[in-house]
């Protein structure tokens, strides 16, 4: 784990208000899609980011909104922590055309480019060389933009993770790898599937700095992508971030996710990232009670109005399936 | 007769050749006792034949593909399951470079028995990664088999052909039939590669039909009956070898052939068959070919879009009926 | 007119769009200063343009295309080069699912404007691993295009009109094409896709034929003629999209089509243009539809063996022959 | 690099001379392999192994028979070393019906299963996870053979590279990975395409054992590989060896190979690994002049013999083509 997190005093409360809240709205968006999912009014399949919620926060809360992310099949939180309208990811959700992607995505495929969200891909490790290429492209540009390409423990055994970040290396592209690291990829623990502990540990195959992070520490991840960014502008290339996280629930929908043992999910959810950072954030006076039930409420409400505005929309109109294909 | 569901005749293929055979076994991700498979088809086998032979592997399809070839040319018979077709894609040279070629490339110097299960399909909203159906790729690579079974039936019988044959297999299923079900005996028996099945008898019209698409065109072919056109529903059964036979005899016989695949229609398994019949059958139609096939698009999310893409029952009669 | 080599065309067009559009830029595996593509197609541009916009890549073509799809849908227009066709395999997945189907899946808010350049074919005894010919697959996927010049005309007009396009290209060359010599001007041109060119016009049959077989049909066509057939030779000159019109007229014109591709016969390039006219003008035919293809094997190595399979101008007669 | 390399004398003479024997016959092999090429007797490419030969012959000195090796595009010297018959060989290159391949495979797929010798594939890092099969297999099968992997440093950045060395690191299969790194890859030199210097470094990434070797010293390649053999066959798992050396021609038949500085071929050249290891044989008086004379002689005259099969041979009938497709 890197070292000493910045003082809570040193960032100001704007900021922190501002994490708090968009931690706090990706949980309650999740949880509003659990429920309507129970209510069946969800097709497909989801895969809920609940308790990893300071990975993204943590890294995007460094983003300018013209930086860019790649995102995965667990990607709500990704979109919300780059500021993407909860209205449009839960429309997306429910299949309707006033989504992002008007309906044609689904929850594996939101996109918002509009705030440099360039997509979630649901093939495991294919967004690591697309961000690579959104690096590249910077470069070739000549802005100082970065990109954060988010992905699992899983998919860092995916040949794309060796050839995108090996590219990126060389190229010394502004590319920041965050491996959310939530010890499963579906039933599969990661000691099952590799012989090292950290992920991190793989950056020196590529001669670039690897960094493991609490990643339910939201200032810790906020510290340490903050340096990888600045390392990013600076023309200095690419960093791996390993943040270690735990998904709360199963892995997909319909996943009981029996193959954790109970102490484990408890300690974890000890651990709670919200929970957490709210209790440092009381225990620092940084913000009282009351201001964070403020903080609580207003999401609470936004987010309803999210669902109405998502269960109000209507879908596409079927002969919209043939429009897209081609620019 | 006995019924059991498609996923059941799938594991009993694979329990009972493993039983049979100790170089049998499986390797792919969350096949294991964790999970026992994102379909759940090996739930079971790792605790009857143990972690060893029922491998769950990291997220590395190329490597799982790659894996199986080589076990596959020292002696073993490697059953590989991808977790979605669509991610064949990324073990695409294993399949079509390396396991397709290598007897032919080293001179028939080694067999390379292995089969490539995954299923294929849309209709379940899981969008334009997991829901393609490539089978017709499969059938454009020589030295590789493409099994597409439509019955529980079929698919255990054809599974069990695919693991003692001694050549690399992709073996398509189909999500949405994993829960039908049919009659299956509870004798041992296989089933032959190359050899079509005529799921339906008819004189007016030849249905040629794969996978999900044999249980629409059967239900088309009943309403049409209804309307007195009697269609005749062949179901290749395996892509590759091809029963060009069944085929062009169901044609002379009715002299009109619709051909319905769910794949993307341009250069599909649909044009394939139609191909055949215009080079072969010609002179015995007595209408256009017809194919029936998603139009070209990725298979997009939102229940009214996917419902739209995909060829149904309605879509099948529009287009007998154009011929007869 | 001043003649250059399709090498030559290639590079002009390259060298024209970068000159022309600073977004444009080069990757791929040795096409830079040290070696200049495997092909030579991209000598002297890096030289021109500098290592940052013809960059050399380590041996990873996943992450090449992957890297161009990044690029292509954050403002660059990239134009990969895959050393061998045989070799786009190892990047399926970024092709045919995330460049070809990002922009659907995203509801069309995006463009990918990359082409991934790549040289397919048999004929210089480089065996299985490097003398596929795949447009088929590249067809069977929706969100691509699937350029196939012929001519070092169409190879620079097209190439021009890939890289201003905003979609992405699998842009096929042939290696027996690349010193091939014909008439390209000096001024500015592009050749829009989706419009066949008649290479030869001719009122008996229509043989539609691409890449090098469009040479090996014209070479036929004209022996035909001494024996007084007259042959129109179709060149689609882009698969996708694809020119129906022009096939269907000709056609019509002819009533009898013979289908020539380099690429194997089952699911091929000629099974769907076959197809498409058994569909949609099989009332104008007065013949069967004869395919000339690769038989169904990978491409041999030994000279004899490769001549053998790979389709030529006397299996061309031959068809013709057959339906006339 | 590995420590002291074991002394001359523990080796029996027959070791010794069989090792020579090996070395000398990939480089008499190869030299008329490029001179069939230049009388045009040769279809298609060829990729020499002439100044690798120290790699093959050290590794495959550890091997038996019944042990697998998979190759490359640059296979001859492979082939040889595992103890393929120099005239089937011949004959492949040549495209004759008596080759190992019935002339179907050509220079770049070459395999001899009577040997062990489970072919080259031409896909650059392809041949790695089907070692990995052949490990497991091993394993399933519950025999002590082992299997030797060979690559360039350039499939080092292959996606396969990765997929495959994790799998065999956590299943603990008894592969040898031998990381042939002559410093370029066709034009390519290794640093303009990763960061590190040693591709053994990688092996960390996966858990396993790393090694650098002096890869134009056949007794410091014998060593190492013996040491991973041992390994290997007690079930401990696999080890990467990095052996450093050079190809003395260009990459392909056409290939002038002008980007390489001149200094650093000559170098090279005065490293050549045969007339290094004839050095020390006589220097440490093992072999005599007239003994390695005679090793040579017979060399030679084999070699002869093979090239005379070869071009005798006839070319497979054009039927034959459609041989071999399906078992
Ligand atoms: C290439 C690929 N293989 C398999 C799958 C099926 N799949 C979807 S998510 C997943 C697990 C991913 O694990 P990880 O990368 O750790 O991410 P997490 O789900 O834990 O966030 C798998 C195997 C897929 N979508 N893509
Ligand atoms: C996957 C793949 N990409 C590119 C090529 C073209 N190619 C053939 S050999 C080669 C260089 C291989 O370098 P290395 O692995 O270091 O082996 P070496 O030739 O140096 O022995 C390349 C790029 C190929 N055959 N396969
Ligand atoms: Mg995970
Ligand atoms: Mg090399």
């Amino acid at each position: 784990m890197i070292g000493v997190v910045r003082s809570l005093m040193e960032l100001p409360k704007e900021k922190l208000v501002e994490m708090y809240r968009k931690m706090f709205e990706i949980r309650s968006f999740e949880e509003k899609v659990f429920e309507l999912y129970a209510q069946n009014m969800v097709p497909g399949t989801i895969h809920l980011y609940a308790g990893e919620e300071a990975v993204a926060v943590g890294v995007c809360s460094n983003l300018r909104k013209n930086d860019y992310i790649t995102s995965t099949h667990r990607g709500h939180g990704h979109c919300i922590a780059k500021g993407a309208d909860p209205k449009k990811i839960m429309a997306e959700i429910l299949g309707k055309k006033t989504g992002y992607c008007k309906g044609k995505g689904g929850s594996m495929h939101i996109a918002d480019f509009s705030v440099g969200m360039l997509g979630a891909t649901a093939v495991v490790g294919a967004g690591i060389p697309i961000a690579v290429g959104a690096g590249l492209s910077i470069k070739l540009r000549g802005t100082d933009q970065v990109v954060a390409c988010f992905f699992g423990e899983g998919a860092s055994n995916q040949g794309t993770f060796h050839e995108g970040i090996n590219l990126a290396a060389i190229w010394k592209l502004p590319v920041l790898f965050i491996c959310e690291n939530n010890l499963y990829a579906m039933g599969t623990r990661q000691s099952r599937v590799m012989l090292i502990k950290n992920i991190a540990d793989r950056a020196a195959a590529y001669g670039i700095p690897g960094v493991v992070v609490d990643g339910n520490d939201v200032l810790a991840v906020y510290e340490a992508a903050g340096k990888a960014v600045e390392r990013a502008r600076k023309g200095e290339g690419p960093t791996l971030i390993e943040c270690k996280t735990y998904r709360h629930k199963g892995h997909s929908r319909i996943d009981p996710a029996k193959y954790r043992p109970r102490e484990e999910v408890e300690e974890w959810l000890r651990k709670d990232p919200i929970k957490r950072f709210k209790e440092k954030l009381l225990k620092e006076k940084l913000l009282s009670e009351v201001e964070i039930q403020g903080i609580e409420m207003e999401v609470t409400n936004e987010i309803e109005k999210a669902v109405k505005f998502a269960v109000e929309s209507p879908y596409p109109k079927p002969e919209e399936a043939l429009e897209d294909v081609y620019a | 007769m006995r019924r059991i569901t498609y996923r059941e005749a799938l594991r009993e293929a694979l329990r009972e050749e493993m039983r049979r055979d100790s170089t049998v076994f499986l390797l792919g991700e969350d096949i294991g006792r964790y999970w026992g498979g994102a379909f759940k088809v090996t739930e079971g086998l790792a605790e009857e034949f143990g972690d060893e032979r029922v491998r769950d592997t990291p997220i590395s399809e190329s490597a799982i593909v790659g894996t199986a070839v080589g076990a596959a040319i020292t002696g073993m018979r490697p059953v590989a399951e991808i977790m979605f077709g669509d991610l064949t894609t990324l073990a695409m040279d294993q399949i079509a470079n390396q396991a397709a070629k290598i007897r032919y490339m080293f001179g028939g110097q080694t067999k390379v028995p292995l089969v490539v299960r995954t299923p294929f399909g849309a209709g379940v909203n899981i969008a334009a990664h997991h829901s393609q159906s490539l089978e017709a790729w499969y059938m454009h690579v020589p030295g590789l088999y493409v099994a597409v079974p439509s019955t529980p039936y079929d698919a255990k019988g054809l599974l069990k052909s695919a693991i003692r044959g001694n050549n690399p297999v992709i073996f398509c299923e189909h999500k949405l039939l994993y829960p039908i079900e049919g009659e299956v005996p509870e004798e041992e028996y296989t089933i032959p590669f190359g050899v079509a099945d005529i799921k339906r008898e008819g004189s007016d019209v030849t249905i040629v039909a794969t996978m999900y698409m044999v249980h629409k065109a059967l239900k088309a072919a009943e309403e049409l009956e209804g309307e007195g056109i009697s269609v005749e529903v062949v179901d290749p059964r395996t892509l590759t070898p091809l029963d060009k036979n069944a085929i062009i005899s169901s044609v002379k016989k009715t002299g009109r052939l619709v051909v319905v695949s769910e794949d993307c229609k341009t250069a599909g398994v649909t044009a394939e068959i139609a191909a055949l019949v215009a080079e072969e059958a010609i002179d015995y139609l007595d209408a256009p070919i017809k194919r029936v096939a998603e139009p070209d698009t990725p298979i997009p999310f939102s229940p009214p879009l996917e419902e739209y893409v995909i060829p149904n029952e309605k879509k099948i009669i529009k287009a007998v009926k154009e011929v007869v």
